[in-house]
């Protein structure tokens, strides 16, 4: 019982508890620290993480390899942007507590523990972690009632998606007799003796799994969420839990039903093909940057099923790339986003950004470099993301799935280069309150990531294929 | 070497003058071109005389790609020669003319000197070729050149669209012209002339695929050809652009009848003889057209009475007698035609400018009358070339004139016997339009309105001088050349730069034609002379009776035979409104169509999409739980 | 376990689950409903645990649902927190007040 | 037969009252079914032979959970007359939608069968000679450890939350907050206006100036400097 | 290591990117930052410019395949590289680019006005992407590059476009990213096939003629937008007309020339089966685009619009003279396409003239400006006849070759091909006659003045160009004499071998 093998989770734990004291102990105001503190820890455990060596643990319940390190590294990083990004939000929308933090490290404690399942239940436990800290965090703005709606609708559907899940896992766990990954592994060898129940409780599980994902029909929470929710927590939803969502799905579909593919993979397909439509659709229409970016990550995820539903190591690769690239991209559109305020309240408005080429060159320019390369424009991070998408599609002989998701992207180029256009071409508005260097910070460095990351793939795509040869073997 | 500054000296005047014009006065731009062509005018007939062997000034590569490869390179021989002598004057003393003439136009006269010394040039390039490439060039050059000369004064209307539409027609003409350089490049494997008329027996039997059947390649290629020179030419169908063409400047209309421009074609039929005596269904075509313009035009130039557009309609009647002859193989004939023709044509031309600078721009001859006491050089000068024109020997005209004829009658064919019969009636036209200008113009009694006639005034000298010479070559030219071009010295003297298929002896035969055939366009002249003298100096009231009574062919010819009407509403009309129409319906409503009715469709995809984001709680649940149990039946029964 | 097989159970939890699954999104009076119909899955989850557990003679059943059942005391707790929270900024907990953000 | 019997109740009772919980028009009520339905589950429990997930149910869910419920619904005061009963519009369809799912479950559900081989990757086999309590106990604090861990710490997290959500500072203690009073200018406390003589009165009505809405009690001491 | 002795071909691509960084280096006042971005994009794209002449000077035409070759690991794992080589194909557009952009930015000079410094970092950036497209000899490299050029354009269209630019812009935009994104689906399928994305390893891999069909469709999708072809031309017009005068002028010098340069390097090297079977449908589009797009030109009331459809015109010979197969043809559309990239691009210059100072491109707006502005005139007149297709003009040699090459597929392929002979005449000069001559009408147009000095030097060396490959083509087309005659060489023999191959399976 290698328990070391879990020691960054642990540690990150006993941070957060340490931490959770230290802020009610303090009499005055400790968000600041704690937020510090945190990151801090984030950072301690990200070198740990990088230390770990391979191996099961907790009687094969818990795993640490190349591929957990990869999305646990990503998953840190996602959170840590998020906070730094909270601080000075938070204070300036008068939700500055030191449980913000605290909620934010559990959550990620969670994801961890997400990433690193390798037991049916470590996965719901880590889920419901990182759920439960989420759904507290979706309302934080507790004297909001856009906020408050938002964590009463995640709660319920989420809740909803874990019943699910479970339900799925119940049978799952009844018709094999495991919850062991790599036994449902070793007992699912010859795929035709798979009884209907077992594939109907990997459904269930797919589709709690693919809500936390957001893809199409589970991803109705998401606008709604992502605008209602303080834009701090937003930026959260949708870098981290992102991550460890699809890389549990990655695990769970390319261990334990590895051997299944052709049976699930036409549900994988089904959801991506609907999850990119609906993305490129109904983002099209929408007035709310925030809502805009929800059904943006909708479509964006659809793309990642695609690596998913090519069910090879190949699509795995994609699929972290992409998800490193998306989580760079879409906190560094947050952070722009969350630039927009004017005499202290944020503007969520696209047209609120009208002429800000005009006005503020520089956020402007970023925003740019994100817009394109969530289109998916070369040179911008987010071609490769996609390059190595449809790389995997088209070596899976997905065809389909490739001329469907390179159309919609192009739907979805319409929408991103409309920001551009309100950016660019229309007059100017009133100029945006100064940002925080905190967020220049953010949005300097994602921004360099996403425009520069051509020029030095092979780092990221190194790592990611070295992730990815743990599935799917 | 002489003969290339003959062809480029045009050139050199021409940049001085147009891009330096502006620089360095209207005077020196002006004293610029005509040196330039007083050069040329030198050199060219100096060349033609102490030329001995053919050769080919190379110049330099033009076009590479692959096999096809194309020089710039000057030809020298008889025929070439002979064009460039005889542009390289004609063209000279329109310069010196222009002097006088463009002395009191408003616009600065630079650019008009160096648009002729282009036009010049163009031409020199086109009968100085080596290859049908640079053939092509000067072509085009000419083309252009009428085109900015038509339109030399841009600020009227009428100009404009003359000289668009000369240009456009020429293109029309042209493109077939270029795809017969294309077969050719496909049957020869070169366009060089050198290359392509050793190896034209070779490939007699080469067919091509057209219309579903195979043609013989050369009759294709001489048919493309043929249009080409229709087009410069003005022959019939073709021939629409050469009498609007004459709202240029006359020296200009002088330029394109007579040296340049519309004898193009003859001369690429002459040039291209080695090919076109192998296609004689194309010479048969070419017989056809050139008969039928010969008469169609003179049908026309009886009824003109704008005093410049009679004598184009001569011009377009004169190249049908060319290609008639070059139709039925005597292109010998056809050259010595088109060269006594470059005299009369420019002498009348410059003459009939010489009376309407006299009449101020009046330029219809019902206005005129009279006028031989008043301008008696330009009265004299006229009538030489009108001699010449109908004929009457020993102007220039009548030894080319009856070489034709009597060709058409010699080549004893169906179509020989066709053009016959056109040209002699043409003839009798011919006579007879030309003295009604002449009679109406400089005879009876003056219908001109006295402040008119208080202005008239002979041209000064700079203007007559050039008429006299032309007129001198109009008398004697063709006493003088006959022998060469079409007696019995003609094998020597053309050296072989005109071919004539060993079984074509229609050249040699010339001598020995019936009296009859003969003396018919003589008696026919006279007939035309004398009619016109009835009913414009014995009666005239006379034609005024004829055309109330025929009404319907007077206007028929009046009218040009509804060419341009017809043309009009077949081709333009139709085309602008195609145009039109390919706009605002085709690229407009239905191409544009597909990518807005799909980006709408995208928008109302979108709108319907979040249609289902409806912000109920339960509706969230109830798109899950319906995405569950499809999910679950597709898994489970499509598995 | 004697006559009364596995069937019976997975027949009593899958009608609980659905009936759930109903609770959630066809009832329009108020949200605490749902939060009890999120109880009833759940509740179905364990009997479907329970029920594996005793069949195949494993306990990793049975402490799957004691862990569901821990869970699901903390998503009550939070659950109703939220729907405090709520109530506190709309004055309502109607199920179909909740659609501030749609579209 | 007498198992029979108790599962045949005990099932049924626990579907109708299920049925009443999302059915009936009184939340109350709701709550009260909810219990009903918590202590049939345990008695199915107690016949699949879990005695000490039974226990927990009754102890935790019927104890501590359901109560709260109750406690809830109550503390929020509403209005149960307006309360809208009745099923969403989509209720059809919605029946439609479950009987498929019925149906689905059904077909893949009837054909349980032990899986083959299933001894050897069980998990944590039932001892034979331990009561369900021991045997569980013997497992959760060793194999499952990490698990346990885990889920005390889902459990912090929902103390935080809930506390996060719904503790509030009392309105009558004030705390005072230096960097804010240093903080205030006498722009943002002061608003001059220059009237000129009984001009303002009139244009806002009379003498007063017009009712403004009571401003939100001020919860949260720390606001942003605006 | 290449012949210049340095990696020039990276020099050359990424050098105004260095001069986007000193713009963007320099603070001050509004004035001092303009007239700096002004005068260092010059500095920069000249300095470019006579690098690129030393690619001119130093490039052996005798060689036919890629010189000044770069090669640097890049995804070492997917075997892609940083390769960048020019062969005679692509050497003539990296200098028609390193040409157009400086005069470009003078023509921009005093037309632009509002954000002049992004402005000029639009152009360079564009330039960069150009010259980088045309050199990469990595397929993803190129593609790359073939989109991201949609980026800087995007932008100057829309920022400093029209009234319709928005529409103009997003049109042009969603177009082309359609047609690329197809491309991006057969880059992928060529890379898995052959392993490498290395262009000259692309030209030997036989790909199977099934797979040919349809990469030959989705490459085409791509090509077939930029160039553009007819059914797909409708955003040019509309791109064109909205957008600023240097934006027209790239756009009609060298980004049309992408579509066909993918033609050239990517469709007909590497597909020959399928280039072979569907040259018919080719022709057929490209002459409907020949002449319909001619009618429509003739219909047009907006000078850039007129001019924007006579491109399609001819970029439909183009199309022709790539599908010929032959050496005549295939140079014919090179050349084509160089003249067209010089002569298209003076004419919107030209246009921009005017605009500058009416502000107005409807025809109707002028008339009579032959006595106002004789140079503007010469000029025009200059560069209408060079589209025209005059002999003597850059524009006839590649029309020229092309129906030569045309003739020795198919007769009609050449008569209807050169029908743009004839159209591109009448809506030529219908235009310039609309525009220069008759007399004034509209008294604005009374005062107007003839070019100034900088427009001169604007139109100096695109008359001197446009003149000399008129007359001197040989020396343009001695360049890609080899590589094309290598090219033509190489897809008869690998058709040929196909259908030796198909026989060898019935017998």
């Amino acid at each position: 019982m290698n328990w070391t093998l879990a020691l960054p989770e642990l540690v990150l734990a006993c941070c957060g508890m340490a931490i959770l004291v230290f802020g009610v102990l303090r009499k005055q105001d400790s968000t600041m620290l704690a937020t510090m503190f945190t990151i801090g820890a984030f950072v301690i455990a990200g070198m740990l993480v990088a230390t770990r060596v391979s191996g099961f643990g907790f009687n094969g319940q818990f795993v640490s390899d190349a591929f957990a390190t990869f999305n646990k590294e990503l998953i840190l990083l996602g959170g840590a942007l998020a906070l730094i990004l909270s601080l000075d939000w938070n204070r300036s929308q008068g939700i500055a507590r030191f449980e913000y933090p605290v909620l934010v490290l559990f959550a990620t404690v969670g994801m961890m523990i997400m990433v690193s399942a390798s037991n049916l239940m470590t996965l719901y436990l880590g889920l419901e972690l990182q759920s439960l800290s989420l759904y507290v965090l979706a309302a934080f703005a507790r004297d909001n009632l856009r906020s408050s709606e938002a964590g009463l609708k995640y709660f319920v559907l989420s809740g909803l998606a874990s019943g699910l899940l479970l339900y799925g896992i119940s049978l799952v766990y009844g018709f094999s007799g495991t919850m062991d990954f790599q036994a449902l592994h070793m007992a699912l060898r010859t795929p035709a003796a798979a009884p209907p129940g077992l594939i109907v409780g990997i459904v269930f599980v797919l589709v709690g799994l693919a809500f936390k994902v957001s893809a199409v029909p589970f991803h109705m929470w998401t606008p709604d969420v992502y605008e209602g929710a303080p834009t701090p927590v937003t930026v959260f939803f949708a870098t981290g839990p992102k991550v460890a969502a699809m890389a549990l799905l990655l695990r769970v579909m390319g261990t334990s039903f590895a051997e299944l593919v052709p049976a699930w993979q036409s549900l994988i397909v089904l959801m991506s093909i609907a999850s990119m439509v609906l993305g490129a659709l109904a983002a099209i229409g929408q007035r709310n940057i925030k809502r805009l970016m929800a059904y943006s990550s909708i479509g964006h995820m659809g793309y990642a099923l695609i690596g998913l539903a090519v069910g090879s190591s190949d699509g795995v690769r994609g699929v972290l790339v992409y998800m490193t690239v998306y989580v760079a991209m879409t906190a560094g559109t947050f952070a722009c986003i969350m630039a927009m305020k004017r005499d202290g309240r944020p503007v969520e408005q696209i047209s609120d950004l009208s002429g800000l080429a005009t006005t503020d060159p520089g956020l402007a320019m970023a925003l740019t470099v994100f817009m394109f390369s969530l289109a998916g424009i070369p040179l911008m991070a987010g071609f490769f993301a996609k390059l190595y998408i449809f790389l995997a599609a088209v070596k899976g002989g997905l065809w389909t799935l490739a001329v469907i998701g390179v159309l919609t992207s192009v739907v979805g180029a319409f929408y991103y280069i409309r920001i551009i256009k309100v950016m660019y071409f229309d007059p100017p508005a009133e100029a945006f309150d100064r940002r925080p260097p905190a967020l220049s910070f953010v949005v300097a460095a994602t921004g360099l990531f996403t425009a520069f990351f051509f020029l030095f793939p092979a780092p990221v795509v190194d790592a990611a294929e070295m992730a990815s040869r743990v599935l799917f073997r | 070497m002489v003969y290339a500054i003959a062809v480029f000296a045009p050139l050199v005047g021409a940049l001085i003058s147009g891009l330096l014009g502006k620089a360095i006065g209207d005077r020196a731009a002006m004293g610029a071109s005509v040196l330039g062509m007083l050069i040329a005018a030198f050199c060219g007939p100096y060349a033609f005389f102490t030329l001995d062997e053919p050769g080919v000034v190379d110049l330099g590569t033009w076009i590479e790609a692959g096999k096809f490869h194309v020089d710039w390179a000057l030809r020298y021989d008889t025929l070439a020669a002979a064009m460039v002598a005889m542009v390289s004057f004609v063209s000279m003393l329109i310069h010196v003319y222009s002097i006088g003439y463009m002395a009191h136009d408003a616009c600065p006269r630079y650019r008009f000197f160096a648009y002729l010394s282009l036009f010049s040039f163009a031409m020199l390039m086109l009968v100085s070729a080596d290859n049908l490439a640079q053939l092509f060039f000067g072509w085009e050059g000419v083309g252009l050149c009428s085109y900015l000369l038509i339109g030399y004064w841009y600020d009227r209307p009428a100009a404009c669209a003359a000289a668009i539409k000369a240009f456009i027609v020429n293109r029309i003409a042209d493109l077939p012209f270029a795809v017969g350089l294309a077969l050719i490049f496909l049957a020869f494997g070169s366009i060089e002339f050198s290359s392509i008329f050793p190896d034209v027996t070779k490939h007699g039997a080469d067919t091509y695929h057209l219309f579903g059947t195979n043609f013989p390649m050369l009759e294709v290629i001489g048919f493309l050809l043929f249009i080409g020179a229709m087009g410069k030419s003005a022959q019939l169908f073709l021939h629409v652009w050469l009498p609007d063409a004459m709202e240029g400047p006359t020296p200009v209309s002088a330029l394109i009848h007579a040296a340049t421009m519309v004898t193009a074609g003859v001369f690429l039929m002459a040039r291209m003889s080695p090919l076109m005596e192998y296609a004689p269904y194309a010479l048969t075509f070419v017989t056809f057209i050139g008969a039928s313009t010969a008469l169609f035009a003179a049908t026309v130039g009886c009824v003109q009475n704008d005093i410049k557009r009679i004598i184009a309609y001569s011009t377009c009647s004169q190249l049908g007698y060319m290609f008639v002859a070059a139709g039925v193989g005597a292109y010998q004939a056809s050259i010595f035609h088109l060269i006594t023709h470059a005299f009369f044509k420019a002498l009348l031309f410059l003459g009939a400018g010489s009376v309407i600078h006299a009449m101020s721009d009046e330029q219809d001859i019902r206005r005129m009358g009279g006028l031989a006491r008043l301008i008696p050089v330009t009265c004299l000068v006229m009538w030489i070339g009108n001699l010449a024109l109908a004929g009457i020997p020993p102007f220039a005209g009548a030894y080319s004139k009856d070489a034709i004829i009597s060709a058409a009658y010699l080549a004893h064919t169906n179509i020989g016997s066709y053009a016959f019969v056109c040209t002699v009636l043409a003839a009798f036209l011919t006579a007879f339009y030309s003295w009604r200008l002449l009679f109406m113009t400089f005879h009876g009694t003056s219908r001109a309105d006295h402040h008119t006639l208080e202005h008239v005034h002979e041209s000064p000298l700079v203007m007559l001088v050039p008429l006299l010479l032309l007129a001198t070559g109009a008398f004697f030219a063709g006493m003088a050349l006959h022998g060469w071009f079409i007696g019995e010295a003609q094998a020597d003297f053309w050296n072989h730069s005109i071919f004539n298929r060993p079984d074509n002896t229609i050249i040699p035969q010339l001598e020995h034609v019936p009296a009859a055939v003969e003396y018919a366009p003589l008696i026919f002249a006279a007939a035309g002379i004398l009619l016109a003298w009835i009913m414009y100096v014995v009666r005239p009231d006379l034609p005024r009776t004829l055309a109330r009574h025929n009404r319907r062919i007077y206007f028929f010819l009046l009218n040009k035979w509804y060419f341009d009407e017809l043309y009009d509403r077949i081709f333009v009309r139709p085309l602008f409104w195609l145009a039109r129409y390919s706009w605002r319906i085709g690229d407009a409503t239905i191409i544009d169509g597909v990518p807005n009715g799909l980006a709408a469709l995208a928008a109302g995809g979108s709108r319907e999409a979040v249609k289902i984001q409806t912000g109920s709680l339960a509706a969230y649940a109830f798109v899950m739980l319906i995405g569950v149990v499809v999910l679950v039946g597709v898994f489970m029964f499509f598995r | 376990m004697t006559s009364v097989s596995l069937n019976h159970y997975l027949v009593v939890s899958g009608i609980l689950l659905v009936i759930g699954v109903f609770g959630i999104f066809l009832n329009r009076k108020n949200v605490i409903i749902i939060l009890m119909s999120i109880e009833l899955i759940l509740l179905a989850v364990n009997l479907n645990l329970v029920a594996f557990s005793a069949a195949l003679n494993d306990l990793t059943g049975q402490v799957m649902a004691m862990f569901v059942l821990t869970v699901a005391a903390a998503e009550a707790a939070i659950g109703l927190a939220i729907v405090l929270v709520y109530f506190r900024n709309r004055g309502s907990i109607q199920v179909e007040d909740v659609n501030l953000m749609k579209g | 037969m007498i198992v029979d019997f108790f599962f045949y109740l005990f099932a049924a009772v626990l579907l109708i009252s299920a049925t009443l919980v999302v059915s009936s028009r009184n939340p109350v009520h709701s709550v009260l079914f909810l219990i009903l339905a918590f202590f049939n589950a345990a008695a199915l429990f107690l016949i699949a032979g879990a005695e000490f997930l039974a226990m927990i149910l009754v102890v935790v869910y019927v104890g501590a959970v359901a109560v709260l419920f109750l406690f809830v619904v109550m503390m929020l005061d509403i209005d149960f007359e307006q309360l809208r009963g009745g099923l969403q519009r989509y209720a059809g369809v919605g029946a439609a939608v479950g009987a498929a799912l019925l149906v689905e479950f059904a077909v893949a559900l009837g054909g349980w069968k032990l899986a083959p081989n299933v001894e050897q990757i069980l998990g944590s086999p039932t001892p034979s000679d331990v009561s369900n309590t021991q045997a569980l106990g013997r497992i959760l604090y060793t194999d499952y450890l990490f698990l346990f861990q885990a889920a005390g710490l889902v459990l912090l997290v929902a103390m935080i939350g809930a506390i996060v959500l719904t503790l509030r500072d009392r309105k009558t203690s004030r705390h005072q907050n230096i960097g804010m009073q240093n903080a205030r200018t006498v722009a943002e406390t002061l608003e001059v206006l220059t009237i000129s003589l009984g001009a303002g009165t009139t244009a806002s009505g009379g003498f007063l100036r017009p009712k403004q809405p009571e401003p939100e009690p001020e919860e949260e001491p720390v606001h942003g400097h605006h | 290591m290449n012949a210049a002795g340095f990696p020039i071909l990276s020099l050359i691509t990424w050098l105004p990117l260095i001069g986007c960084v000193v713009i963007m280096a320099v603070r001050g006042d509004e004035a001092t930052v303009a007239s700096n971005a002004r005068w260092t994009a010059l500095w920069t794209s000249l300095l470019v410019l006579a690098l690129s002449l030393v690619l001119w000077v130093k490039f052996d035409p005798r060689e036919p395949g890629f010189q000044f070759n770069e090669s640097i690991a890049w995804l070492p794992h997917y075997r892609i590289g940083y390769k960048m080589g020019v062969d005679g194909i692509s050497t003539l557009f990296v200098l028609l680019s390193t040409v157009l952009t400086p005069i470009c930015i003078l023509a921009s000079w005093d037309s632009i006005q509002v954000k002049v410094r992004e402005f000029m970092l639009s152009f360079l950036i564009l330039e960069t992407m150009m010259v980088g497209m045309f050199c990469a000899t990595d397929f993803v490299v190129f593609y790359m590059f073939f989109e991201a050029v949609l980026i800087p354009m995007y932008l100057i269209i829309g920022v400093w476009g029209g009234p319709r630019r928005v529409y103009a812009a997003v049109k042009f935009f969603l177009f082309t990213l359609t047609g690329s994104v197809l491309m991006l689906l057969a880059l992928i399928a060529m890379w898995l096939h052959a392993g490498t994305t290395d262009i000259s390893v692309l030209m030997d891999t036989r790909f199977p003629v099934h797979m040919q069909t349809w990469l030959f469709f989705a490459l085409m999708a791509s090509f077939a937008v930029k160039v553009p072809m007819w059914p797909v031309h409708t955003w040019l017009p509309d791109a064109h007309v909205e957008a600023p005068t240097a934006g027209s002028v790239i756009l009609a010098g060298v980004l049309l020339k992408m579509g066909a340069y993918g033609f050239l390097r990517f469709s007909v090297p590497m597909l020959p089966d399928a280039s072979q079977t569907f040259a018919p449908l080719v022709f057929t589009l490209s002459v409907i685009a020949v002449v319909y797009t001619s009618f429509v030109a003739l219909a047009q009331e907006d000078m850039k619009k007129l001019i924007a459809y006579s491109s399609v015109a001819h970029m439909g010979v183009v199309t022709i003279g790539i599908f010929t197969f032959n050496e005549q043809g295939v140079q014919g559309a090179l050349f084509q396409m160089l003249s067209h990239g010089i002569v298209s691009a003076a004419l919107f210059l030209i246009v921009g003239v005017v605009y500058d100072r009416i502000h107005s491109r409807e025809i109707v707006r002028y008339g009579g400006l032959a006595d106002r502005m004789p140079g503007y005139a010469l000029v025009f007149m200059v560069f209408t006849l060079a589209s025209v297709g005059l002999p003597g003009t850059a524009g006839f040699i590649g029309e020229f070759l092309v129906i030569i090459g045309a003739a020795q597929i198919n007769f009609w392929l050449a008569l209807l091909g050169g029908l743009g002979m004839i159209l591109g005449a009448a809506y030529m000069l219908y235009l310039y006659r609309r525009v220069i001559f008759g007399t004034i009408t509209h008294a604005d147009l009374r005062h107007i003045l003839d070019l100034n000095p900088r427009e001169w030097a604007v139109f100096a060396p695109l008359v001197v160009l446009t003149l000399w490959m008129g007359i001197y083509p040989s020396s343009f087309t001695g360049f890609f004499d080899e590589s094309v005659a290598a090219m033509v060489q190489h897809h008869h023999a690998a058709v040929a071998s196909t259908v030796r191959l198909a026989q060898e399976m019935v017998h």
